[in-house]
């Protein structure tokens, strides 16, 4: 009987809680977009399944060894660790789970080990994330990972266009300053870094966010990577109306010229090039660009191939599969159900619709400048979200003119923007991490 | 936020000036070599060598699908 | 002439006891057995390869910094090293170890700079055990591989199959009040927990086995994983036997209709029902079963597919590569050499063939209940010991009657005894480690 | 405009020093000799991006949370870490980056505790560098996937060219007297056990040099690493003149007679044979050639088909790129622009020298004591650098002799300096490091 | 150990009901679309595609084994 | 160094020796079961096959190039 008891008390069903079941039905909304409606499903498979698996009540999947002993320990080691983070024996579990988080680091591993000592271990969702995002590799990885898929030809063939992919990154610093102005209203809370992390969902790069976010924001890791997932598989709907009210049909009609042949020793420099501005004028974002540059330089060099080719298959796959995990690992309830997230999700798709109309305008400015004029459908894939933002162009550019293929021309404003979330990333941690 | 855009600007505006001059001294200095002829033209291939083809293709088909 | 001393003393043949050559004897006997007879050699090889290793006098690979301190340590060290660990100054070797081991936390990482600051370093497969079986993450990924390569479509066609899957587990515990039983007469000297990681050999599933026994049982780890797959590798032999003398002809010689066609989204929405059961109801196994339905939803969702491939090879290889090193690193002789080893075979063989036997005994008593005969020689295949418990099925059903294919149906009950031993899992978990 | 300061205070431009420049054009030769010349690129691209990540001024990537924070606190945090780490609250950054590596191990996590509660933390290479290299794991691996990939074969028809691969070794050991020499004249200075890392260089085997050096001398790592890559790539300029000045055109003539049939049951047994040996007599070289047969005897076993194919494909690509940018790490100016480096790198040439010549004299020496005459030119093949050694006897071979086939013959004294060299590696380590 | 084997039989039991109720319901809900017609039986190849063919195959088998 | 050197030369002696001793020992004791004939002679393919192994070398090369 007592074991029966038990049983029914470590259940699911007897720990539910109304936040949990609502996250477990968003993880479930989420795999149904990604394997229904093709929502980004390398991403969004394994973070809403992770999703699911951190709500599962009970057990703790999500939680560090001290959270669950927090949430499952007796009554004595409740008095026990309350000592030692420094609250008071009576201290809500609301607290603990803060100090936990938040306590010097001698305090945190003086609680672990008394979590330890108590049998309490990390759940495996957190293990995930202690190694894949808050280490900061698993973003880093899948950057190398793109960088060795990524072919910056037609972006040498023509780097003006890198200038669009700057102007796409005006809804990354447009929504920071949103975000800080509904803190300043009372209307959100959000720290400076908090906004500087939300911003970066304009960038539409997946891993960029993740990296910034865990930089600055861990806490809202959850909804900033979901924010960005989601509005790059949304880019086919977002992008069009803004596109088609900018722009004229006599601009989208514009055919661009053919691009000129790159060489591939131009290709095996270019990534050097890139990597030395960085390395003289902005190292925070070292580490994202290096290790993009390090990608790609490997796939142009053509004498490391089978690095190469794991860099692009087995190992940006490995880790694709535990950034999603450990992403969806923040997708507990009490981080995600939250006024914020609300919040956050409003602001992505404002960054989102500011720098799909920045690239345009950007690239209608340009052609008052003079030069060989550039269809202004290329600038809205500035914003990056590779290749979706291209074909996005070129599919209006068709409309427009049946012999207009864009599909080239923009995929030099495509990667442009890559690297220019990359550089605004390195920007905002200067900024407001330094 | 100002700053941060400009600076984004400045630093593409720096790597669209640096690409530039990237290509052309790459162009000049170390063009590409004579591509050679790549694959050339498939020849007639002789029976004996269409059979070997064909018994690896077989192998290997093989050596998959077991 | 010093020098020369220094090598000889520091040579495993100076260094050699019999214990260490017995356990190097049991690795070449478990190598042997992988290359020659084809016992599961894809885990046996690295298991057995890991044992020798690890015995290897004076290499010190299975042993973490700490033992390898009190081990090959001077006199002051130990002595220290005894200080930290709360004993006495002059305490033997054997209490030592046994301190580095089960101290608490705060004196474990004491004890294990003082050994840093001496020089010493974790052995080999030590660093391995403790990344890939210490935090559980190694079998995981083997499950979330396994289900990645699952096909859930018989036993969908006829769930009715589950209940094989269910009553094939009745040798785990049955095993487990066996191993109780032992106990108690004083034969053996198991704990609960002990006795529950034991019975799960019965379950036939070496990454349940090992997963299981990480957590309740880890000094008990070698034996179980040696146990759990030898006996896999053993199903052609220990089953047939239990299957001709529980049915009689006329069984054997029973057709089974044809399955029905299963629909692929009814296999897509399978790990989905099943992560919800788990959820609400059990989430002590939501590790195991929540790893095994990410990985068979990734493979039948079909958008994820470079994923799939990678759960299904690179990242399962690596994984079995580490995993069977780590499970021999604890085949050191002074942990399997025990006469509790030889009970955990004894117990482990009672558990297959108690399996063995129920499941076989569950689908008579279907039969009986009425509703479409099930062919008996099926149940013998909710053990689990994928494939080749189906095989073993399929071929009895063969020699009774050569128009009998089984393979398909065996198939059912086979899948359902990976879930089935994975929720016995939970339970144990729950029951006894919780 | 204090923004524009601080962005400007943080760029790498005004953080710039001549040694990182230095370094910085020491990792674009790097990739130079890598991409253009084709030196051993699977390792010097990473090795050469690594060595340009790690020396971008302000980035801190091959710095840990600690070296972060004494390069980048504030005054306030300075004098906190000073009091930690046991110095004079003015103590120079020098002496605080020496004490935050050599202070005892429990001083080093009370200041990284303190760095990461100032919001420091590890640098991307030096996190990859702790995993990757000081765990000793990468080297390992990639011992694993070569035996993987390794042919005993020529060896076992002919285990008199063992032999050659022990000359060759002959190279190693002088070295090490050169270098303690050196040291005694007061010239360079090198304690015993960098000597001993520099010497392995001799071995012409870049992974057991990486493994000795992050045992002994993890401060020459950098240099000794890309010592041995650059000149192993340089074997084809480095051995001909040795050859032919040591040799007469006579014996450069030998037509050696055809290898034996070698059975598939001979290669399963020669990697267990060589673990016995390892076992019996050095422990210390157990490590590197336990993986190294492990690797062999999955290839040859036949059974394990899809581990082989791991680790000679996806783990071994994995890991050479995180060795190659952990190597990288080590590139650091105020480690690498030292008078020692230039040691080092002489050293390193006069071992493969002596090497070269050893195992030539050796050859020499075994065709006077009688049986089947050898080819001299396979003596040189003894230092390893598999295969280009064994490819620059046989060219030689049959430039003095068209019919003259070398190259099966000088592939078994090529695998035999693989073993030779880490055999060597273990008796380092068992005297020097014991 | 009776409410163990209780438990596992219990969960598989509602196991059982659920994927039987889930059957039926994508069966009658969601039923798959009409199966594409598969792999369409190879018609004769003209020759120049044999020849691209069994030059891929050979570029295959070298790339391959070299 | 001497004493390194010497161990070096007397553990690949002893190698060379226990590797003489299992190479004759598995010679005379384990002898290779007979080899099969290995691939043999590749006999003329019916054209059925000849479409079958086409089609697949196809496939695979498409499935590759995609
Ligand atoms: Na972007
Ligand atoms: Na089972
Ligand atoms: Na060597």
């Amino acid at each position: 009987m007592e074991n029966l008891l038990q049983l029914w008390s470590s259940s699911g069903l007897s720990q539910m809680t109304p936040g949990a079941a609502a996250m477990i039905a968003v993880g479930f909304g989420l795999l149904f977009l990604a394997v229904r409606k093709g929502f980004e499903p390398l991403l969004l498979v394994p973070i809403g399944f992770g999703g699911i698996l951190a709500n599962i009540p009970g057990a703790g999947l999500a939680y560090s060894a001290v959270e669950n002993a927090i949430l499952q320990g007796d009554a004595q080691l409740l008095m026990q660790l309350s000592a030692v983070l420094g609250l008071d024996p009576d201290a809500p579990v609301k607290a603990l789970m803060e100090a936990a988080e938040s306590a010097p680091a001698q305090v945190r591993s003086a609680a672990a080990a008394m979590a330890a000592d108590a049998g309490f271990g990390n759940g495996m969702l957190y293990s995930f994330y202690s190694v894949a995002i808050a280490t900061g590799v698993a973003p880093l990885l899948i950057f190398m990972g793109v960088g060795a898929m990524t072919d910056f030809g037609p972006l040498l063939a023509n780097p003006r266009t890198l200038f669009l992919g700057a102007a796409a990154q005006f809804g990354i610093f447009a929504t920071v300053l949103g975000a800080v102005s509904l803190s300043a209203f009372g209307i959100m809370d959000f720290s400076l870094a908090d906004a500087a992390a939300i911003g970066i969902i304009g960038g539409a790069d997946g891993p960029t966010a993740i990296y910034v976010s865990s930089v600055l924001a861990p806490d809202l890791l959850g909804p900033i990577a979901v924010a960005a997932y989601s509005y790059m598989a949304l880019v086919p709907m977002i992008q069009p109306p803004i596109m088609r009210a900018l722009t004229t049909e006599a601009e989208r009609k514009i055919e661009m010229v053919q691009l000129r042949h790159v060489s591939q020793r131009e290709k095996i420099v270019f990534p050097l090039v890139l990597l030395v501005l960085v390395a003289l004028l902005l190292p925070d974002a070292a580490p994202l660009l290096g290790m993009f540059c390090f990608g790609n330089l490997m796939k142009e060099c053509g004498v490391v191939d089978r690095l190469t080719d794991t860099a692009q298959n087995a190992l940006i796959n490995i880790t694709t599969i535990f950034l999603g995990l450990s992403v969806g690992s923040k997708l507990v309830a009490d981080k995600f159900l939250d006024i914020n997230t609300l919040g956050i999700l409003a602001l992505g798709i404002v960054a989102f619709g500011i720098g799909t109309a920045s690239g345009i305008l950007m690239a209608k400015a340009m052609n008052r400048m003079g030069g060989t004029p550039l269809n202004p459908l290329i600038g809205s894939a500035g914003v990056s979200a590779v290749p979706m933002a291209a074909r996005v162009s070129n599919k209006l550019g068709l409309e427009a003119n049946p012999h207009n293929f864009l599909l080239m021309h923009a995929m030099g404003p495509n990667v442009a923007g890559v690297i220019g979330s990359a550089v605004a990333a390195g920007v905002m941690i200067s900024l407001v991490g330094g | 936020m100002v700053f941060g855009m400009g600076t984004v600007v400045i630093f593409l505006a720096l790597l669209v000036f640096a690409t530039g001059v990237m290509s052309r001294t790459v162009q000049r200095l170390l063009p590409d070599p004579e591509p050679e002829p790549a694959n050339p033209a498939p020849t007639p291939i002789a029976d004996t060598e269409l059979i070997a083809v064909i018994s690896a293709a077989i192998h290997q088909h093989r050596s998959r699908t077991k």
